[in-house]
């Protein structure tokens, strides 16, 4: 029962063909308007301009820029508050109905107020992106902290094992996978960051070229962009993957 | 008896800005002329073009900038009239700046709203002719529309000017800040947001019929609003309850928009004029976005547009 | 203290006089253990079966200083039993390898924690690798195993400060009774060669008749001892010995003295 | 070592209480910019001006509505689908690439896209509440599917059920409680939808009076409603929650 | 064909006939079983006992008609076996009730998948709820069960359509030394009491002693069977067999059976 390579990669290539080509056909056949959905060919003729440009190269790297900074931000700080969230009981009563109910709030609504707080440079769109990716790396520290294998504590009492060894040795590596997890998400979360932050107000980066290209009524590259976009998370979720297989070693399945 | 009904596509929702249209729909004059006229809106005129152009649309209301976009991407893209005669962005001073034109931005920080759209445009065209050079003798600050981080911006030194459209610098005035108004004079003129539709719509009767309906009926209403403006206010608020939450700012953005739509003397309201139109693709063209030898006058001329215009002044 | 470089003999005793131990939950309090009193001596092998529930691994815990008590003493080796005392050598029911390290690094972990890692520790864990069978997987990822090497793994880390007591909460619970009866041979040999003090808990009698000097029989409601069988059977123990009619008339004690004490509960 | 009610909920409750009472301290003196940050006393005030006007039950019935259709459709579409690709291997060879290709796409960037496709009205709207909240429940409703029980199917195979009571039956309610917690996750992520649609292009919703009220430098109120948001938020937590409850009688934990 | 209104005795004898079966995995062909062959008469209570991964549960799942064979030929009742039919009865290592369904609807459930659930069910049901000694816990959700009480609702519910066969594949596993004692009497009752053919495989040689008529010792690599031990202890069996020399002896006989296997097969 286990599918060949050829099946694995070669029906999505395959359903993504008769895709793209019915999309082609309609387009052609005048079935899509092309003003509000440019045929691919036509995307793919835009995007080989794009790249010529040199302010499409500037956006993205603003963009990344956002999107990474936010992240190590975000992240990190999403680690330190849920292994202190995950450790300390008190801290937990305390604080954590915050982070649940903070997760539920439309944060972009937040966007405006990131503007006024940070201004009107990189920093809002930064702040706007570590604080939605922040979320997903508390909620998976705590739950990888509380799924640190009971028999394993007890082990570690039992060798007599300081709070500081506990942590570092213990609980850090068992709640690593969990967390990467969050992690794992939250990278992609923070790429939306920075496009929401972009749109509610910036100079530079790919959200706003997207606005840009949309006055001009050049559709087709703005598509172009978006799918650029599309493959920026796909890609970004793969470098992140590539690094979690090489840390976490030892998960399975 | 049966009214038709038409959907305008507005950049933003219903407010003061566009009282000539509440008034007209709340005193009856888009009934008497036999239409409903409901909106849609979207954040920006950019959106706009695109549905006109898409044929998904039939009337849009957009900033004239827009438009002539949309005209060089589809060529029966047409003009009947526009809310505004005069230009609705500003370029603005903080009075204790001591700054009097667009020269002594000169090592300031100028704050517009966004990168894309007209007024962006209009900012680097007023910029160049000033002789000013982006990032080098002037800084540029997307600060947004009016709000607390504009505000904020403003009173903190930031930035020391504004660009952004009349609505805009009129709440932030009600707010407290003083300003100077440094457009370039050959920019007052430009054309504010107008009605777009195309020749396909017009040459259909329905099409023909709406189009006579709407601009007869809206021109009224801008008629009206000028001659009594106190009504047209109390009018607005009360249909609108959460544009006048403010009442200060209303009252200041109110008496702005009124100024917008006066038509200089010897001017109807909603008039198209070409020169002005001519200012505006001249104002693209140095941005290149629109050729410079671009004829404006296909989109705000024509057998159809003229007949429209005729019965919408007709006994004006 | 100890011999580090070579697997040392120095089984400890344990005593336990009038232990009560009351758990205090949410339904209130629950008393868990009533008046043991035990001696162990050094180097004997002592088993504890039970039914669920009656407080075997609690009684464990409390021996290894990680539970305490209400009433009575403890000593192991004439000192109170404390965490971290690398004198007490502790293998849980689950093998619990840290994942993350390898076998070795499994092994060397207590003295990682004990801040004990020296010169000499690479030769100590070669050493253990080599007791247990495990020389030519040093370098394997503790998941790799099988769940016999596992357990393999786990008694040398609890045997890796050379402990003079080794306590095992139903170690082998997780395997088959085939697996089962060979480790259980292997593990009543190692306890045979270096004559540390062991207690074991299991649910299996045979298991215990198979490894122990000594059976503990526990009653529930709350724990108590309810027989205290010697096993005679000659060392060193072998497989073999399962079929014997000493093993079967020892098996028959203990599940007497467990029906005994299950009756009284009633 | 339980912590007693009071505990519980006074701890978090009394940080709270320090956290407003602070704000205020620090809005009172001046520390804290009114424009940028009113007091919550001031909020509290705005918030009750606010709920006396009429435009503001008028916004917030908008944009409930448009997060629960964009909710109700995106949750059902993705249980569909979900449960076609946990289902048939052929389906998920072949869609479910796309499927995680697309939610790792920054999808803010398309709310352009759908105003352009969906029109103005509040359809593009639910169409955004949809796509956001779509995800979550495909991607749990496939997990759910993936860790039935293989004791549980060998029974249902031994029984000689067919395709249909083994979905029904077995399947269905198996995957129910996995799929359920993508459902929480979902209805949180069409509110946000819901406002990112409105941000923008709308005529009514609170994502527009936010809008509204920021441009008037209505600030105080304005902030009202974005904690009206975060309130909306915790409550359709609240309710689906509940709803799991008495759904899923048999979840442990 | 079978009595719904009360447990019938319908005993069926199994045969098979040159039965292998070779998995076929990515590293390769797999042979699992080979050549076997097995007549079980009608009543009979039969064991398998052999190493892990000796193909003792293909085996089964190949009576049961859930897994296909290469060769030979195999009959239940005089019938070829299939997925749904409903006079074999399954009962796997877990009980996997569903969490979702009360304990009546747990055992409801084979009428609902066969398409028979009619005007009698429900007393059908209640008549299964008392065999199992379940009758005031109809309408408890069943994860609320003890494991031991679970393992009775799965057995009512292999039960319920009153199968002539009953296969149970380390049905209790999941429990400790004492309680698995106690349902492996229930069940060797039971089965004395409807004279259903039964065959079950366990890891523990006592449970299969306990229980069988006779005990079908598997070797590995590939599976073939390499021992068919009678048990003649006298029915119905009790506890206290458990420590009687006849049973020891049978046990040894199975024992050296198994060694005897795993030594061939190395
Ligand atoms: N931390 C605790 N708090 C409250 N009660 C506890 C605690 N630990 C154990 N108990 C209770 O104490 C009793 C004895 O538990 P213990 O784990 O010692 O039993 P056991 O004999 O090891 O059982 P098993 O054979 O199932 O492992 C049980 O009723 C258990 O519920
Ligand atoms: N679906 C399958 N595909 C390939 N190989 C299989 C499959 N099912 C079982 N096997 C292999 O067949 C062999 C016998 O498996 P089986 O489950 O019958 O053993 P078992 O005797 O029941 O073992 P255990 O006592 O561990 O349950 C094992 O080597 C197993 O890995
Ligand atoms: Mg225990
Ligand atoms: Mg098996």
């Amino acid at each position: 029962m286990t599918q060949s390579l050829w099946y694995r990669i070669g029906l999505p290539v395959g359903v993504f063909v008769i895709f793209v080509a019915i999309w082609q056909i309609l387009s052609v056949t005048g079935t899509l308007n092309p003003v509000t959905f440019p045929s691919p060919l036509e995307i793919t003729i835009a995007f080989g301009e794009l790249v010529t440009r040199g302010y499409f190269w500037d956006a993205t790297r603003i963009t990344l820029l956002e999107t990474l900074l936010g992240f190590i931000i975000g992240a990190a700080l999403g680690l330190v508050i849920g292994a202190l969230t995950g450790t300390f009981r008190t801290f937990r009563t305390a604080f954590y109905p915050f982070v649940v109910a903070f997760q539920n709030t439309p944060r972009v609504a937040l966007a405006p107020i990131f503007l006024t707080w940070f201004g009107f440079g990189i920093t809002s769109k930064v702040v706007m992106a570590a604080v939605i990716c922040f979320f997903p790396v508390v909620i998976n520290t705590v739950a990888g902290i509380a799924g640190v294998d009971e028999n394993a504590k007890t082990l570690f009492r039992s060798l007599g094992a300081s709070k500081a060894q506990t942590f570092f040795r213990l609980t850090l590596p068992g709640a690593s996978a969990m967390a990467f997890a969050g992690i794992k998400t939250a990278l992609t979360l923070a790429l939306l960051g920075a496009i929401v932050g972009e749109f509610v107000g910036a100079s530079e980066g790919l959200g706003v070229l997207i606005k840009e290209l949309n006055f001009q009524l050049e559709v087709a590259m703005g598509f172009a962009v978006v799918i650029f976009l599309a493959v920026i998370g796909l890609v970004l979720y793969g470098l992140i993957e590539l690094l979690e297989k090489r840390l976490i070693t030892w998960a399975r399945d | 008896q049966d009214l038709t009904p038409v959907n305008v596509l507005l950049p933003i929702p219903e407010g003061i800005a566009f009282t000539p249209m509440i008034v007209a729909r709340e005193n009856g004059i888009f009934a008497d002329a036999g239409i409903d006229v409901s909106t849609s809106v979207a954040d920006g005129s950019g959106y706009l073009s695109q549905q006109i152009v898409a044929g998904h649309s039939q009337f849009a209301l957009m900033g004239a900038a827009d438009a002539v976009v949309s005209f060089t991407k589809r060529d029966d893209v047409r003009v009947l009239f526009c809310n505004q005669v005069k230009n609705v962005y500003r370029i603005v001073a903080k009075a204790d700046a001591g700054i009097g034109s667009m020269a002594e931005l000169q090592g300031k920080s100028l704050g517009y709203t966004e990168p894309g759209g007209g007024e962006s445009k209009l900012v680097s065209a007023a910029i160049d002719e000033a002789g000013l050079v982006v990032n080098d003798t002037i800084r540029l600050v997307p600060i947004g529309s009016a709000g607390p981080q504009s505000l904020v911006a403003l009173q903190n030194d930031t930035v020391q000017a504004y660009s952004s459209s009349f609505p805009d610098v009129a709440a932030l005035a009600a707010a407290g800040i003083e300003w100077v108004d440094i457009t370039p004079a050959k920019y007052s003129n430009v054309p504010g947001a107008c009605m777009v539709t195309t020749e396909q719509v017009l040459a259909t009767d329905e099409g023909m019929a709406a189009a006579t309906a709407l601009t007869s009926a809206w021109v009224q209403g801008q008629y009206y609003s000028i001659e009594n403006r106190a009504e047209a206010f109390e009018l607005v608020c009360s249909t609108i309850e959460s544009a006048c939450e403010n009442e200060v700012a209303a009252e200041a953005l109110f008496a702005e928009a009124m100024n917008l739509i006066t038509p200089p003397e010897g001017h109807r309201p909603g008039e198209l004029t070409p020169s002005s139109w001519q200012t505006v693709v001249e104002i693209l063209a140095s941005s290149d976005t629109v050729p410079a030898d671009l004829d404006i006058m296909p989109l705000i001329s024509g057998e159809h547009v003229e007949a429209v215009i005729a019965a919408a002044y007709a006994g004006r | 203290m100890t011999q580090k470089d070579s697997i040392a003999v120095t089984g400890e005793a344990i005593t336990l006089t009038g232990v009560s131990k009351t758990y205090m939950t949410a339904s209130g309090a629950l008393p868990v253990l009533r008046d043991i009193d035990l001696h162990i001596e050094a180097g004997q092998f002592v088993s504890f079966v039970g039914p669920s529930g009656c407080g075997k691994s609690t009684l464990l815990n409390i021996i290894a200083g990680l539970v305490s008590y209400d009433t009575g003493t403890v000593t192991v080796g004439g000192q109170p039993p404390r965490e971290g005392r690398d004198d007490i050598g502790f293998m849980l029911q689950k093998s619990v390898l840290m994942p993350w390290l390898n076998v070795s690094k499994n092994i060397e972990l207590p003295f990682i924690i004990a801040r004990r890692r020296g010169a000499d520790t690479a030769q100590r864990v070669t050493d253990l690798l080599e007791l247990v069978g495990l020389s030519d997987y040093a370098t394997m990822n503790s998941w790799e195993l099988s769940g016999g090497m596992q357990q393999r793994v786990a008694l040398a880390r609890a045997l890796a400060l050379d402990p003079g007591v080794m306590l095992m909460d139903e170690p082998f619970s997780a395997l088959d009774e085939f697996k089962r009866e060979h480790l259980n041979i292997e593990v009543a040999h190692m306890s045979e060669r270096f004559g540390k003090t062991t207690i074991l808990v299991t649910h299996s009698i045979s298991e215990a008749v198979l490894m122990s000097d000594r059976i503990i029989a526990l009653g529930a409601n709350p724990g108590r001892m309810v027989g205290d069988i010697t096993v005679d059977l000659e060392r060193p123990r072998r497989p073999e010995m399962i079929g014997s009619d000493r093993f079967q008339q020892i098996s028959n004690e203990v599940r007497a003295a467990l029906s005994q004490g299950m009756e009284e509960s009633q």
